[in-house]
């Protein structure tokens, strides 16, 4: 059940230079999971549209959840600046989440690139223990943003785009650095790196599921703003169009044409 | 106290609609709103044939709103028919269905297939998109094109017919009266005004199509104008819309002419928008001892 | 780096400009702007004789804007040659004059008069203000008026004429060709788009004259719109204003197209706004490498 | 000078229902005096205009001002839940005053009516001691605002409404019950009584200098938004038309028509 809720800030801190880390405590984490996301409203009335960010982590009790996101503009900024307390309004759950129970005794690869690395967090945390978890995340620089929750999660490898940490390069070079296989892929970043891994997908004839992003209004299903090309036709519109929103943000990467 | 408002012999149990393309058939805001406690649903514009729209970026936000430009994706009149129109005859509500087409056989086409659905009290023709290069929009331009759909579709609907003007005219007040002259039912404003966004750092446009519809409150006073202007040129009944967020708002169209209102992009915002609105008008009219609804139509001195 | 920009042979040390009517002549927000600072001043219209404008209210805030029916008063072009041209003379900015009237006639006038003094750089003509029910409105609406008042003042003006034009038409374009081929050496754009706003409480509208001209950050998009809708279309330069509130707002302009911009309602909500747009647009070109302010216009892609 | 400038809330209090009482620190009261404004800009960005109020008390160090204000929509509502240490953006001094020096040596009546009483402190504050000052106020019903500040500087003299203080009716009541008399008369207050006092101060052939209110979007004189019918031409446009906020508030009544 979607709901437009009032939430509270638990917390709030800067992990890495304009990245913050909040905790809300919210009945929506009741039913949240890995993938999904939730609409955060600016208070600020000149900017209305709810901002996208994906759930980072669920607390154990289901009565929190964790965003970590990145300074993009000016609802960015705004959430950047609240405090323990502080109220927040947001909608969620949304989107589909990731298909967890593909990876039910598989080796799989979660990567995660930038401010993509956030679900892999939660994702991590609900994979099924019977999975073999190789977290492949890619960071800009020596700003390793969530990396000791990774770790508790699974295997980390890094790649830093100026080659300050691990594998000089992004996600797919270490792979190969590192020689890792997988059987499954989920994945969340950037487009230039989803579009390497469906590729890559496609070689090595495994599956890959991917998260993506799309400028949204509604995030509910309503507006037709954020979708994606599609293979088939989609069930919606029948025009080989899903919505990102609630079709997604998570698609089998063969599904989408990015 | 009576909310009710009657367009073109329908009667509607409060005058709260939703704007076409904002609330898709219901089902999605189905979960956050009780159907049943709106005056009607407006669907998402639907064509003969399904419409893919236009690439993405659709949609970007701008101050007090945002522009769209989705280009009219839908499914078609045939999946519509099969599962849009049997969720909404579920509901207590009344059904408006918005019409789109590129060509004015495209129109008659949708037009008589929606005219054996009983449970399809009105229909909305848009010829204000201007998010679709063919066709569409330049009826919605030109007061003799506008005439002559209208008319014609006039020859074809079972229906009472709203005419959506555009507001990316020179005088609203002459498209009207060509719309009521051709035999409207009713009118419905206002479209998205066209706009555009750039962003300054990759030099490039927000949106796709380069430009987009706006909507939301930033437009409202210029809605509101036309509602008046429209209001005192015509006889047929209005529906106003633009930007409404609150009763506040509502009520502000319903003085300035309107018979009813949609809300529009503000389902976006605040997704209670629709029934926080019957309340706020319900509320309005027991402090002002406001007996009928209708009293308030057009009552600005 | 070079923040000159040039318009019709006149050149600007910057493309920030005051828009008419909200900067009076200077004298006000000369205690809040070193008017050195300014590409330019753009005056409060200016007639052949004293006006006394419309009644109160004249203002009304709207989300994100205002809605204004001054209706023009002012002093006249006497008092304004005494009183006003001396005052910005004492400053190192350019002077632009903007004029309006009821006829062709009183047009003709103030250009007349104006021409005599060297210190005006460049006129800007008014036959967009849609608060003044005589005349004025309808020269901005029609293609063959505004053809006919260009390219008659052309005829009288000494200085280069910018023709500043409405947003409240079907098609800009269409305006501004007709300017550009009366012999317009510039046009302004975007002028305030009706509005109106009831309050609901007293059922009363909130401005006197009903309708007023919205402007502020609200009507940004339709203005960025049709600047680079017109800049597509002709090749005399463009000044573009509508809603510019910081230096990204102003450089989303010039990316459309506008060889410069003006700041208007948001000097009365931030007296500084100018003199930080023009210090944004130079943190930008630093920022981005543009060496010349030039390199910008119309660079969208 | 006039400044924009950011002040900090010192103190804020509900004296009476929906009627707020705030200090706020700023160099703008170095030269703040009775009858002028300061234009308080909301911080929520839906809503951009400064909002005129009116100097309801300038400090004795001179770093202080205190409003008084009613709730009447969007923005007051917003100032009202400023709490101490909070910043807010004014832009001031604005408008002219009155003229002090008009009631040396006189018998004065102060007179303010509702939300036009603040002023009427500070303007008693700054009268001269030669003055005798009569202050008149009226107030719909008993929540008599500001009553003990104003008595610490004339004889107060009360009308409400509703009759529960004082004389029943408005401030015109008043001076007849109480058989007041003045040479000079200095007033705020809603216009119907402006123009009673306006005519009262014809009929008597005494000066009265009135503080009258428009909408205004500038402050500064720039927009010509706010404008009063005049009898002389004024000395702006040259039109009979006054500019509020900088040629007034305060106009000598006989130079206004309203
Ligand atoms: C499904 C999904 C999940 C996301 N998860 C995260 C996350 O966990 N952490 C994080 O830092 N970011 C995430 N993003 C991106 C985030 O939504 C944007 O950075 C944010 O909306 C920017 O808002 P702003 O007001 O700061 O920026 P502005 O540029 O001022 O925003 C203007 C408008 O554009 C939209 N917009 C801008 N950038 C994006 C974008 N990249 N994607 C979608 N809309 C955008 C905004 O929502 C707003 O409507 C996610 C996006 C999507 C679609
Ligand atoms: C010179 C002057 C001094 C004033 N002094 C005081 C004072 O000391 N205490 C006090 O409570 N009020 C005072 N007022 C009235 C005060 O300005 C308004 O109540 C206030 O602007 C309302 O703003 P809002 O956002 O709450 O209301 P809204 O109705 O939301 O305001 C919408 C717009 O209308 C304007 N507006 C609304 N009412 C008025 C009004 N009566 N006068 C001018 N503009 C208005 C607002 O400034 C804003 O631009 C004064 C007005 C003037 C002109
Ligand atoms: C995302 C979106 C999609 C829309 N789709 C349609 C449509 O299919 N048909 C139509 O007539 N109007 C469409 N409109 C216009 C709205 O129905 C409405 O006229 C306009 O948005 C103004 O109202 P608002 O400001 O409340 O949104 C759409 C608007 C939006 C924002
Ligand atoms: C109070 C006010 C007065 C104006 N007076 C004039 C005028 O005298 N002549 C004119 O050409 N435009 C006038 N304008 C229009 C502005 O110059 C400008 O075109 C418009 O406000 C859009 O810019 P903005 O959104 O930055 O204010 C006026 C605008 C305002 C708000
Ligand atoms: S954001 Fe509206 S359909 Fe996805
Ligand atoms: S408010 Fe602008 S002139 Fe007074």
């Amino acid at each position: 059940m979607k709901k437009k809720i009032t939430a509270t800030v638990l917390s709030q801190k800067e992990i890495a230079p304009r990245i913050f880390d909040m905790w809300i405590a919210t009945e929506l984490a009741a039913c949240a999971k890995a993938g999904q996301f939730i609409g955060v409203y600016p208070k600020d009335r000149s900017t209305l549209l709810p901002r996208p960010i994906s759930i980072c982590q669920v607390n154990d009790k289901k009565d929190a959840l964790r965003i970590v996101y990145r300074i993009a503009g000016q609802g960015t900024a705004e959430f950047s600046s609240y405090q323990e307390g502080d109220s927040v309004e947001i909608l969620g759950t949304l989107g589909n989440g990731f298909p967890t129970e593909a990876a039910e005794g598989k080796k799989v690869f979660l990567m995660g690139g930038g401010i993509g690395i956030p679900p892999m967090l939660e994702l991590a945390r609900e994979l099924p223990a019977s999975a073999e978890k190789q977290i492949i995340v890619g960071y800009r620089d020596d700003q390793l943003f969530l990396k000791e929750d990774l770790e508790k999660n699974g295997t980390v490898y890094i790649a830093t785009e100026d080659g300050s940490v691990g594998t000089k390069g992004n996600v797919m070079n270490a792979i190969e650095e590192n020689h890792l296989q997988a059987d499954v892929i989920f994945a969340c970043g950037p487009m230039p790196m989803l579009r390497a891994i469906k590729k890559y997908a496609e070689e090595k004839k495994i599956k890959a599921y991917i998260s993506l992003e799309e400028h949204m209004a509604c995030g509910v299903g309503a507006c037709l703003g954020c979708v994606v090309k599609t293979k088939e036709v989609d069930h919606h519109s029948h025009v080989h169009n899903a919505r990102i929103c609630t079709d997604g943000p998570v698609f089998d990467a063969e599904e989408v044409e990015i | 106290m009576n909310t009710q408002t009657t367009i073109a012999g329908v009667t509607f149990k409060n005058p709260v609609m939703t704007a076409s393309g904002t609330f898709g058939s219901g089902m999605e805001y189905e979960e956050f709103v009780d159907l049943n406690r709106l005056g009607a649903v407006v669907t998402k514009g639907v064509a003969n044939v399904p419409w893919p729209g236009n690439p993405t970026p659709r949609v970007a936000e701008v101050y007090g709103g945002m522009l769209n430009a989705i280009g009219l994706q839908n499914p078609g009149i045939d999946v519509f028919m099969e599962r849009d129109i049997p969720f909404l005859k579920k509901y207590d509500t009344k059904i408006i269905v918005n019409v789109c087409g590129k060509s004015v056989e495209d129109y008659v086409d949708v037009v008589e297939r929606l005219g054996d659905e009983p449970a399809v009290s009105m229909l909305e023709i848009n010829v204000s998109c201007p998010n679709v290069k063919e066709g569409a929009i330049a009826f919605g331009q030109k007061a003799d094109a506008l005439y002559n759909i209208t008319s014609e579709l006039k020859k074809h609907a079972k229906q009472p017919i709203i005419m959506k003007l555009s507001p990316n005219v020179t005088d609203i007040t002459e498209m009207a009266k060509a719309a009521e002259a051709a035999g409207a039912d009713a009118l419905s404003l206002i479209n998205t005004i066209t706009g555009m966004k750039i962003d300054i750092h990759r030099r490039k446009f927000a949106i796709a199509n380069k430009t987009g519809g706006m909507s939301g409150p930033a437009i409202k006073p210029i809605a509101v104008r036309m509602v008046y202007q429209v209001a005192q040129a015509v006889k047929i009944p209005i529906i106003g819309m633009g930007g409404i967020a609150t009763a506040e708002d509502a009520i502000e169209f319903i003085l300035a002419g309107a018979s009813a209102v949609s809300v529009g992009a503000m389902n976006f915002v605040d997704p209670y928008t629709t029934v926080k609105v019957v309340e706020g008008i319900e509320d309005y009219m027991r402090t002002y001892h406001v007996e009928n609804l209708t009293d308030l139509i057009g009552a600005v001195e």
